[in-house]
């Protein structure tokens, strides 16, 4: 059958992550010998590493063998369709692919589809024919940050934007999010919003020279905690720590440091641990024979020196809870 | 006389069955490790796979090779294919019959390499900067034609021939093998082979022989945006859509591919065989890594130093080299 | 008395080809040592074998007596060797003095810096007795080839050396710059200092050297006394076979092939106007500098000209690309083989056939088998040796590289020749091979002019001469007026 | 003759100043549009900023002009950055004393360099390859050695030299011109120096003289290699953090200086003068278009053409190169 293509932000088909258990029931022990296939985008980001380890923790408590690759970089679209392609040819039961581009795991998509083995999508680029996604709301994340400023700086000001590479999904959502809501409210000006390509030295670059012709910023927002850090030493070399808010994304161990120690302002966490639970799980149920719906969101939170030590825990169960509880 | 004549072709032939030996013989110790280590590796869908996975750079690194015979380099080859993509496919979704969308996305490619070439021919630029310049243009321009999003829906047809085979062989293998026996032949049986090698080894030699170099120039350029705009061609119909980012770190692969093949970048001297080996390399080093399930970190390394072992054993197997 | 250097048994191979077949020679201190032979007969082998640049199969150096080892181009120079190669061995980006200093460089501040006014100065000074006009902090790529060459020379100066081998030396030297270079042997011979001499050109050896060894495809034939053993004698030795000595023969008709009207190149070539007739062999002479070079890379459209028209059957010839002077029938024979003419790594067949592809493809494709035999064909007719066309030409020694550009015009069907020092590193056996083939070309009726820095070579050939002095042709002697005083008159500017 | 001599000493030395010039008027006319464009572009501290962002970029361009001047390559400059910032911040971060880390950090950077040289100057392998292996290689043991995950917790003396200024100069920017300044030495005032304009212009002529051909390329490899290393602590210093994937990029950043610099990239020529204005005028264009506030994907646009017509201009009002 063919599926309308997705668009995972605003898919009507969809569920919260806390309700799979009350609409689906418990979870339900897989076969012996399953095994589960995950492509990364790459493993050189904190984000996609937890990922795996979300992967990774759910299917040992579960007794499947999980694999999880990724390509050699980020941007390298053909080798991470190598890669997804050998995964198929092995004998996965499930796949979970997070793909470079909307397009480049297509084939491999087919493929499995064709040889039965149910993929899920889990975050960033969205696949339009897949008929399942685990993964946050883009668009939301620049949102949030957006709303704290209304929120937190009532009287507006200057705001930037840092943005990663021209051209990918989740840069032009989050920035998109955030520029909407904020130009919405009136009060504020985004006098710059210029790509860094996820680079650290770029934001950093960039930030310095927005701070140069605009003294008067009250914000900045990045499209990554990598560029958000960045942003940070920027603002801190240009003395301007206490004027300028610094907001990043993805919500890394060292963004949490950085507002623990009061250098960024916040990052809107998707919590990549708790994502790749929940994809883990997804894979499974639809193994067992299970009709979720096509989209199931996971959870994001807007981080900030206020909730940082709710969020910060190891401890995934708690972590829940904390979610569930708000 | 006679006698010097019949002792001296001996060693000629077999020098360049030597130098293509060695390449050879890089690939059959590489697939030989990786048959030992991992046993899907030596079965035929799985050999089938690897060639066409490389068949994409493959395309790609056969413009790249006439082009650093004739002393240049392309670092274009992506970005021109994602530009030849988007516009291709956007003429088909827009209704387009496809074999004309095919061919204007074919002539996008070769108006980019014109430019390159132009640039460099005309112009007396260096390849290097005009290519690398012409790298952030191109993506730029796609980009900004398609706003960033992918193009999807191309026609089923279209589709069906990129994925289709033949007695159990992918079309994009059977294209790239057309391909290839082509720029062997230009390379090899006719004059702007020739005079690809001659602008290459020596250009004002060439130009005081009445070697038309501007044109020898223009024409590598050219064909290497054709081939950058059939591999475009070959991804967009495997993946039904068409993006403006498609083609990051193409460049790379094709020259990798060509210089294990034997290629030099200084010019002159190169082989369409060869090229094609280097880029069975790469592929067969990609897929065994991934059968073995080894770690990304650790993926890149083994990348990294089967390029350096690749190119010693060659060396050592082939001789003296510039 | 020891002899400064021996070599016993030198033997070398590329591969499976023997080039060396065990070659001994000794050099006596104080002696002027000719080393003679055909083209690719091992000269320059054995030379940079001498001077660490190759390193022999077998065999042996002794230096006053004593085993050399040699492994490298430092070793030779540490042992008191130096070397001229045949081909210039220069870096363009670099100026006059870095270049002779090259790998010796005179520091300053302990061995750290280069003292470049040192070496400036004392550049000055190697180069004041061979030609003062060059400027030592020019880059070489500004210099003329005569020029390079007394580089070349000068840096094998720099050394005190024991022992130099000259590879050529005067390959696009004049007489009169010879004569500077007799001076500056004589100086250094009186000194105590070995010389090992290259050269086809026969006066100049009979003039420098006391001794010869002369060699044929890499074997030793026979060590010879000079001035006492005749000339032809030695040549016979050479070549394997005597050799006829032939007179100018005309071919010259009246018939109009081309006409050059007012070439102008800057200060190069002023208002150059000629006239060349079919059959006819124009002769150019002059010094070093005068134009000679230039005056051919315009006709043959490799330089732009600023003004001044090519006609050729009568009809001018458009712009001034090399290509549209091909398909008009003009070929040019240049001067620097190795920059302007080869494509080292390709075989002779590409190399002779690359002015004429168009004449070996049909149906877009090239007839290797057709382009085989012509090669093989006009390879038999210059006499191409080794005779292997397939071979890479810049395996090939400099003489036989200078008969496949020939045959390359021979390929293309070309009228009218423009040889730029056609015999340049050529050998006497070759030279007569080449005159004849020249006078063959005229009798057919083409058309060709010589430029030449050796007087004989010019008369010997000509029809006709014109001779240019500071880049304007100065004089136009016809038949009968053609001599080496007429022609040194008109060359030499008045002052 | 003497005419002559002195007739061509006039010429040769205007064409020197005429080929920097080339490139100064370039980077003129960029500062002059973008002057017209944007008023803070021409105030004091912006200009600051633009040195200050293009000391990195130079620091690598440096040791790379030497290396394309000695004929070679060195694409693994950025993954030799990340290898020695990671292991010299962990020293740092460990306890190791600031000044030891920071030579420990070099010293990786010239091994890592010493390795690529060996492979090309013994190995007799191509530049290109081997650092395009290279890059591949010190990448991965960065992210290995690291992980994935940046180093934090540099020490504040540390990060307070690289911060700090010098009369309002910042400390980079001195740093470099340290550097600029020994290259130069180096180019112009030292037997090393003519090594690598004669192994880049004539490697045959250079083994003929006596150079020596291996050590003059070790070394280029092994300075190119400690200049990145020097970059990378920089980098750390103001960023406060080692990143296992920095660098990424930078050897196209670089070789793109030293082009528009008027290195040539078949060896033999280029100026470190000339390198030093390439890294500038990239650090205008990338400022300038940010102080813009340029659409992304047209920044891009604009960064192609810039670099093709910036060469344009530098070959018209220069003339005639290879
Ligand atoms: N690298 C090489 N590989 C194979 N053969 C070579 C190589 N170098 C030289 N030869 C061969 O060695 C022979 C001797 O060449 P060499 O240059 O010593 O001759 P020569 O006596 O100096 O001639 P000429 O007078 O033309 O300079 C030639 O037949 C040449 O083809
Ligand atoms: N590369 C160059 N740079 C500067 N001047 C040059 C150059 N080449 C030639 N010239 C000038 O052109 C004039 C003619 O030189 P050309 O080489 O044509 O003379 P020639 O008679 O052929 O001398 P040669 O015996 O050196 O070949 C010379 O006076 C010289 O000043
Ligand atoms: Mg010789
Ligand atoms: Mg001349």
């Amino acid at each position: 059958q063919e599926l309308p293509p997705l668009n995972s932000d605003s898919e009507p088909d969809r569920m919260d992550w806390s309700e799979l258990e009350a609409k689906f029931g418990a979870f339900a022990a897989p076969a012996a010998g399953t095994k589960v296939g995950g492509v990364s985008k790459t493993l050189t980001n904190e984000y996609w590493r937890s990922l795996g380890e979300g992967y990774a923790s759910f299917a040992a408590a579960h007794g499947v063998e999980v694999v999880y690759q990724a390509a050699q970089s980020e941007g390298d679209q053909l080798g991470q369709l190598s890669i997804a392609e050998n995964l198929i040819s092995q004998g996965f039961n499930a796949l979970l692919f997070s793909p470079q581009t909307d397009a480049n795991l297509v084939p491999a998509l087919e493929s499995a589809t064709a040889a039965g083995i149910p993929v899920v999508n889990v975050n960033d680029a969205v696949i339009p024919q897949v008929a399942h996604y685990v993964g946050n709301v883009q668009k939301d994340n620049g949102v949030r940050v957006a709303n704290w400023f209304i929120e937190n700086r009532p009287e507006g000001g200057k705001v930037a934007i840092i943005e990663g590479q021209a051209g990918v999904f989740a840069a032009g959502q989050r920035t998109a999010g955030f520029t909407e809501t904020i130009n919405a409210s009136g009060k504020f000006e985004v006098v710059a919003s210029v790509p860094a390509d996820w680079s650290r030295e770029l934001a950093f670059n960039t930030a310095s020279t927005i701070l140069q012709q605009h003294p008067d910023l009250i914000g900045f927002y990045a499209n990554n905690d990598g560029m958000a850090l960045g942003v940070v030493e920027a603002v801190k070399a240009a003395g301007k720590a206490e004027q300028v808010a610094v907001f990043g994304t993805d919500g890394v161990s060292d963004a949490y440091a950085a507002i623990r120690a009061g250098d960024l302002t916040g990052t809107v966490d998707s919590f990549p641990v708790l994502t790749g639970e929940v994809a883990m799980e997804v894979a499974l149920r639809l193994l067992a024979g299970q009709d979720l719906p096509r989209v199931v969101a996971t959870p994001q939170a807007l981080i900030t020196k206020d909730n940082v030590e709710t969020y910060a825990t190891t401890d995934l169960k708690a972590l829940r809870a904390a979610l569930l509880a708000k | 006389m006679n006698t010097t004549a019949r002792n001296a072709a001996p060693p000629l032939l077999s020098r360049i069955r030597f130098r293509d030996a060695g390449t050879v013989l890089g690939l059959i110790l590489i697939c030989a490790i990786f048959a030992v280590l991992t046993p899907t590796f030596l079965t035929v869908p799985n050999l089938l796979n690897i060639l066409q996975q490389s068949s994409i750079n493959a395309c790609i690194a056969l413009g790249m090779t006439l082009v650093i015979i004739s002393g240049g380099i392309d670092l274009s080859v992506g970005p021109v294919a994602a530009l030849s993509a988007v516009l291709g496919a956007a003429m088909m979704v827009a209704g387009v019959p496809v074999p004309l969308a095919i061919l204007a996305a074919i002539a996008i490619g070769v108006a980019c390499g014109f430019l390159n070439g132009a640039l460099i021919a005309w112009g007396g630029l260096q390849p290097f900067i005009v290519t690398l310049g012409g790298l952030s243009l191109y993506r730029a321009l796609a980009l900004i034609y398609t706003g960033g999003t992918p193009i999807f829906g191309l026609p089923a047809e279209f589709r069906a021939f990129t994925n289709g085979n033949m007695m159990g062989i992918p079309n994009p293998v059977l294209i790239v093998a057309v391909l290839a026996v082509s720029a062997w032949v230009v390379l090899n049986k006719t004059p702007l082979g020739e005079y690809f090698m001659a602008v290459g080894g020596n250009p004002e030699a060439a130009r005081v022989a009445g070697v038309p170099v501007t044109l020898t120039k223009l024409s590598a350029y050219m064909i290497s945006g054709a081939m950058a705009s059939v591999a475009a061609l070959i991804l967009i119909g495997r993946l039904g859509a068409a993006e403006p980012t498609l083609g990051t770190l193409w460049e790379l692969d094709a020259i990798a591919a060509a210089a294990i093949g034997g290629a030099s970048l200084m010019g002159g001297r190169g082989s369409i065989f060869g090229t094609l080996i280097g880029c069975i390399i790469l592929g067969a080093l990609r897929n065994g890594l991934t059968l073995m399930n080894v770690q990304a970190f650790y993926q890149l390394l083994a990348t990294g130093i089967i390029i350096i072992v690749a190119m010693l054993i060659d060396r050592a197997t082939s001789g003296k080299q510039g | 008395m020891t002899p400064r250097l021996s070599l016993n048994g030198i033997v070398k191979s590329f591969g499976p080809i023997t080039v060396l077949h065990g070659v001994s020679l000794t050099v006596a201190p104080g002696e002027v040592h000719g080393l003679l032979g055909e083209n690719g007969a091992g000269k320059s082998t054995l030379l940079n074998i001498l001077s660490g640049v190759l390193h022999p199969t077998a065999g042996s150096i002794e230096i006053d007596g004593k085993t050399a080892s040699i492994h490298s181009p430092r070793d030779a120079s540490a042992a008191g060797i130096a070397m001229i190669h045949q081909e210039l061995q220069q870096v363009p980006e670099l100026t006059v003095a870095q270049n002779i200093f090259l790998g010796a460089s005179l520091r300053r501040m302990g061995p750290l810096f280069t003292d470049a006014r040192a070496q400036e100065i004392e550049a000055r000074r190697l180069l004041a007795d061979l030609d003062p006009g060059i400027d030592v902090t020019a880059k070489v790529k500004t210099l003329r080839v005569a020029q390079r060459q007394i580089v070349e020379i000068a840096k094998a100066l720099r050394a005190n050396a024991r022992l130099i081998a000259m590879d050529e030396p005067t390959s696009s030297l004049t007489p009169a710059e010879f004569e500077r270079l007799t001076e500056v042997i004589r100086g250094l011979t009186a000194r105590g200092v070995s010389i090992i001499y290259v050269s086809h050109k026969m006066d100049e050896v009979f003039r420098l050297c006391t001794s010869a060894t002369i060699m044929r495809d890499g074997r030793l034939v026979d060590r010879v006394e000079l001035p006492k053993t005749p000339v032809e004698k030695v040549i016979e030795m050479m070549v394997g076979r005597e050799l006829a000595h032939a007179a100018h023969r005309s071919f010259a008709t009246n018939r109009v092939v081309m006409r050059v009207k007012g070439l102008t190149r800057s200060n190069a070539v002023r208002d150059a106007s000629l006239t060349l007739h079919a059959g006819e062999v124009l002769g150019i002479a002059g010094l070093v500098g005068s134009g000679r070079t230039e005056l051919l890379r315009l006709i043959a459209g490799v330089d732009a000209a600023e003004a001044g028209t090519v006609e050729v059957e009568g009809k001018p010839i458009p712009g001034h690309s090399p290509l549209t002077r091909i398909r008009a029938g003009l070929g040019l024979v240049p001067e620097e083989r190795k920059r302007d003419g080869i494509i080292r790594h390709r075989p002779i067949t590409s190399n002779v056939g690359l002015a004429a592809m168009h004449h070996f493809s049909r149906f877009g494709l090239i007839q290797k088998t057709a382009l085989r035999r012509r090669t093989e064909e006009l390879m038999q007719e210059v006499g191409l040796r080794p005779f292997d066309v397939t071979r890479p030409i810049g395996s090939f020694s400099g003489g036989n590289q200078q008969k496949a550009i020939i045959g390359r015009w021979l390929a293309a069907n070309t009228r009218i020749f423009l040889f730029d020092e056609p015999t340049r590193g050529i050998d006497v056996g070759a030279k007569a091979e080449i005159y004849d083939l020249i006078e063959k070309l005229a009798s057919e009726g083409c058309a060709a002019i010589v430029v030449s820095s050796e007087l004989t070579e010019v008369i010997r050939l000509s029809d006709r001469v014109l001779v240019m002095r500071e880049g304007r042709i100065s004089a136009d002697l016809g038949p009968g007026e053609i001599s080496e005083a007429a022609i040194a008159r008109a060359a030499i500017p008045a002052t």
